[in-house]
């Protein structure tokens, strides 16, 4: 082809990708506290997932999703979603083995007073692990739609 | 007391009004980009009423809707700046 | 009607930014036709002009097309080198100018008949092809041209995009910056029960090691910063300052009934280097007086003038001055102002 | 009322008048650009006066806080918003209005 202009090369803005930077780990910390603190507030483990996949996003819209999808291993998201769904199993799971139903909590109290609002908390973030990879790992899929996916990302 | 709380929540109100008037400007366009910049103003409206009626409810709660609604906001607009540009692109 | 025939390619143009890699795939899939087959290939180039062409700037409207399609001309020229070869014909054409225009339907009619007149078969498209302006185009075209027989193929050029480096060596003060921050947040989000400063510490963790190496672009140094926080603190007032009166300014534009206004666009070399600098003096433009930061490129920023006295003010320099003293120290503030250094130029946009 | 409170009530009601200046500007003004200086300028400081009102309006302990870094977070995001937004548009082309054609404009 003996096209020779390129089209306009697109540059990602400074603005965009500075205030990204800023205000980033913020975001993500307000995440975490939300999902920490789903038993007394609005909130809990899925809203916080989403503001911490919404975090990605943003880091992928102001960086470029070449970039992001780069930057986040596909390997790291698969292991997010199965460590939420074995910490959701083994702490519902674990009731019924202490002779309770799925997820009641109080039987763990036996270990520490507190240990049901651990309980709780625990599932929350295996709630939120579980939605914040699906929300990364759907958004870079449908970003890469038309695109090659290289390598051997199936499995996840 | 009651006098500040019912003037908080009029502001409230009168700010879902100018949200409603900036609506016009999505409906008419004429380009994409108008309308984008109506529906942020029309997000910034609407996370200044939930944060005045979190002021008059004292709820602070609803300050947590309202930042992540402005989370979601200022994702839109860097959002749709890349939609638009970036066709046939990296998106 | 006789049989669409593939050999026979339309390719809609438009001013794009992709439109000549368009053109020269459609010459490159042209001559591989023609060397791969004896039938005679040929290559449709058409311009359907915007919505308002029986409008009286009709001329002007039509005027664009015809100079888009000497473009091609001379595009096609280059690429085969001199006129097409043998068995190749080229048809530039202006469609549809004699009509409305309004959806994307409008325009694959306009398309598929001049298709159906010349027994066009293949139809290759820009990736960027919009000639309406705004409403997305291309997705709509090729599923009202493909459902009426043609057979649709994307150009596959893509638009460079120049990427960023998204995460930079994470060094021992990156983490224990982002770790303070983030807990001291944590901390003053939540209500301060003792399983909170758990909980935070953990958050901290996860946030500082995902975080530390995007959240900075250079190395946080611990005698600057403080001392740019500080001169922040100053800074501050004198932005909010300026804040009010650029608002007390556009509401007197708004709501004259007369709209005053008189944009104009600058471009402006500031004089300051760096991602944070950069990015503070763009938005403090944008906060005040009549102006907008519309792109930043290197030094240059081309920003967006309401009115005449906000130009002034930007060329009297105050926020560079004032950002140049966060940033660099006292001495650095006192250097010319943009207008004196002329760093200034109005952007024309010819027609 | 008490003076505090006066205090949170006018900035409000200043914040609305902004909010107000932002709504119209949007409606008015002739094109992407000017409506961008509307929306990132006035509908700061609406934003930032009005979360100020509420800072000092919220009594729960730490609500004030949350309520200051919403404002911060808005003070910091809508001019890149506003930026994002105008630059796409240079970008696709789309010249600014000039006051020649007033006439031509609606």
């Amino acid at each position: 082809m003996s096209a020779d202009d390129q089209p306009g090369l697109y540059v990602e803005s400074t603005i965009i990708m500075t205030t990204v930077r800023v205000v980033s780990p913020f975001v993500l910390t307000f995440a975490l506290f939300v999902m920490f603190h789903g038993a007394d507030s609005p909130g809990g483990g899925f809203q916080g997932g989403v503001i911490a996949g919404a975090t990605v996003m943003m880091l992928a819209f102001a960086y470029g999703i070449e970039t992001t999808r780069e930057w986040v291993d596909v390997r790291v998201i698969a292991a997010l979603a199965s460590g939420g769904v074995l910490t959701f199993a083994a702490i519902g799971l674990g009731a019924i083995a202490l002779g309770g139903n799925f997820l009641q909590y109080n039987e763990y109290l036996f270990i520490y007073e507190e240990a049901s609002k651990y309980g709780i908390e625990l599932v929350e973030l295996g709630i939120g692990a579980i939605v914040a990879s699906v929300a990364i790992g759907l958004f870079l899929l449908a970003a890469g739609y038309g695109h090659v996916v290289d390598g051997e990302g199936g499995e996840a | 007391m009651v006098e500040f709380e019912t003037a908080l929540l009029a502001v409230a109100g009168a700010f879902v009004v100018f949200a409603v008037v900036a609506l016009y400007r999505v409906f008419a366009g004429p380009t994409t980009f108008d309308r984008i910049i109506a529906v942020n103003v029309v997000g910034t409206n609407t996370v200044i009423a939930i944060a005045l009626v979190a002021g008059a409810f004292d709820q602070s709660v609803f300050l947590d809707i309202a930042l992540v609604y402005a989370l979601l906001n200022f994702l839109l607009s860097i959002a749709f700046s890349k939609f638009t540009v970036e066709r046939g692109g990296v998106l | 009607m006789t049989v669409p025939d593939p050999h026979r390619l339309l390719v809609p143009v438009d001013d794009s930014v992709t439109v000549r890699n368009t053109v020269a795939y459609a010459i490159d899939q042209a001559e591989t036709l023609r060397r791969d087959g004896d039938a005679p290939v040929e290559l449709h180039f058409v311009v359907v002009p915007g919505t308002r062409a029986v409008d009286p700037d009709a001329p002007e409207e039509l005027g664009a097309a015809t100079d888009l399609l000497d473009r091609v001309a001379v595009w096609t020229d280059e690429d085969f080198g001199g006129d097409p070869p043998e068995g190749l014909s080229v048809t530039l054409e202006v469609v549809g100018a004699d009509r409305y225009l309004f959806s994307p339907g409008d325009y694959a009619d306009v398309l598929l008949e001049y298709a159906a007149d010349r027994d066009i078969g293949r139809a290759i498209l820009d990736p960027e092809y919009n000639p309406g302006g705004a409403a997305p185009m291309l997705r709509p075209l090729e599923i009202e041209l493909a459902r009426n027989g043609l057979e649709v193929e994307e150009a596959p050029v893509e638009r460079e995009a120049r990427q960023t480096v998204l995460a930079r060596a994470a060094t021992l003060p990156k983490y224990l910056s982002v770790f303070a921050a983030s807990y001291l947040f944590y901390l003053l989000l939540s209500p301060w029960k003792p399983l909170d400063f758990f909980t935070g510490a953990i958050t901290a963790t996860l946030v500082s090691a995902l975080l530390a190496p995007i959240a900075f672009s250079k190395q946080p140094s611990i005698t600057r910063v403080p001392v740019q926080l500080v001169r922040m603190t100053i800074y501050v007032p004198y932005l909010l300052w300026q804040i009010a009166l650029a608002n007390l300014h556009i509401a007197k534009v708004v709501l004259h009934p007369s709209l005053p206004i008189d944009p104009t666009v600058v471009r402006y070399r500031a004089a300051v280097w760096g991602d944070a600098p950069v990015t503070t003096l763009a938005n403090s433009i944008t906060l005040t007086p009549g102006t907008l930061t519309i792109s930043v490129s290197d030094r240059a920023f081309n920003v967006h003038s309401l009115t005449d006295n906000s130009r002034d003010d930007l060329e009297a320099g105050g926020l560079e001055r004032a950002v140049r003293f966060v940033f660099y120290g006292r001495e650095a503030a006192a250097i010319a102002s943009p207008g004196e250094r002329d760093d200034c130029e109005e952007v024309t946009y010819d027609g | 009322m008490t003076p505090l409170e006066w205090a949170i009530v006018a900035l409000a009601a200043v914040g609305a008048f902004f909010g107000g200046v932002a709504a119209v500007g949007i409606v008015r003004l002739p094109d992407i650009y000017t409506r961008a200086h509307a929306a990132s300028k006035s509908d700061t400081l609406g934003a930032v006066l009005a979360l100020a009102a509420v800072a000092l309006a919220i009594q729960t302990d730490l609500s004030t806080i949350k309520a200051v870094f919403l404002l911060l977070f808005m003070f910091l995001t809508n001019p890149t918003a506003a930026h994002a937004i105008a630059r796409a548009a240079e970008d696709q082309g789309i010249r600014p209005w000039a006051a020649e054609n007033r006439e031509g404009d609606p």
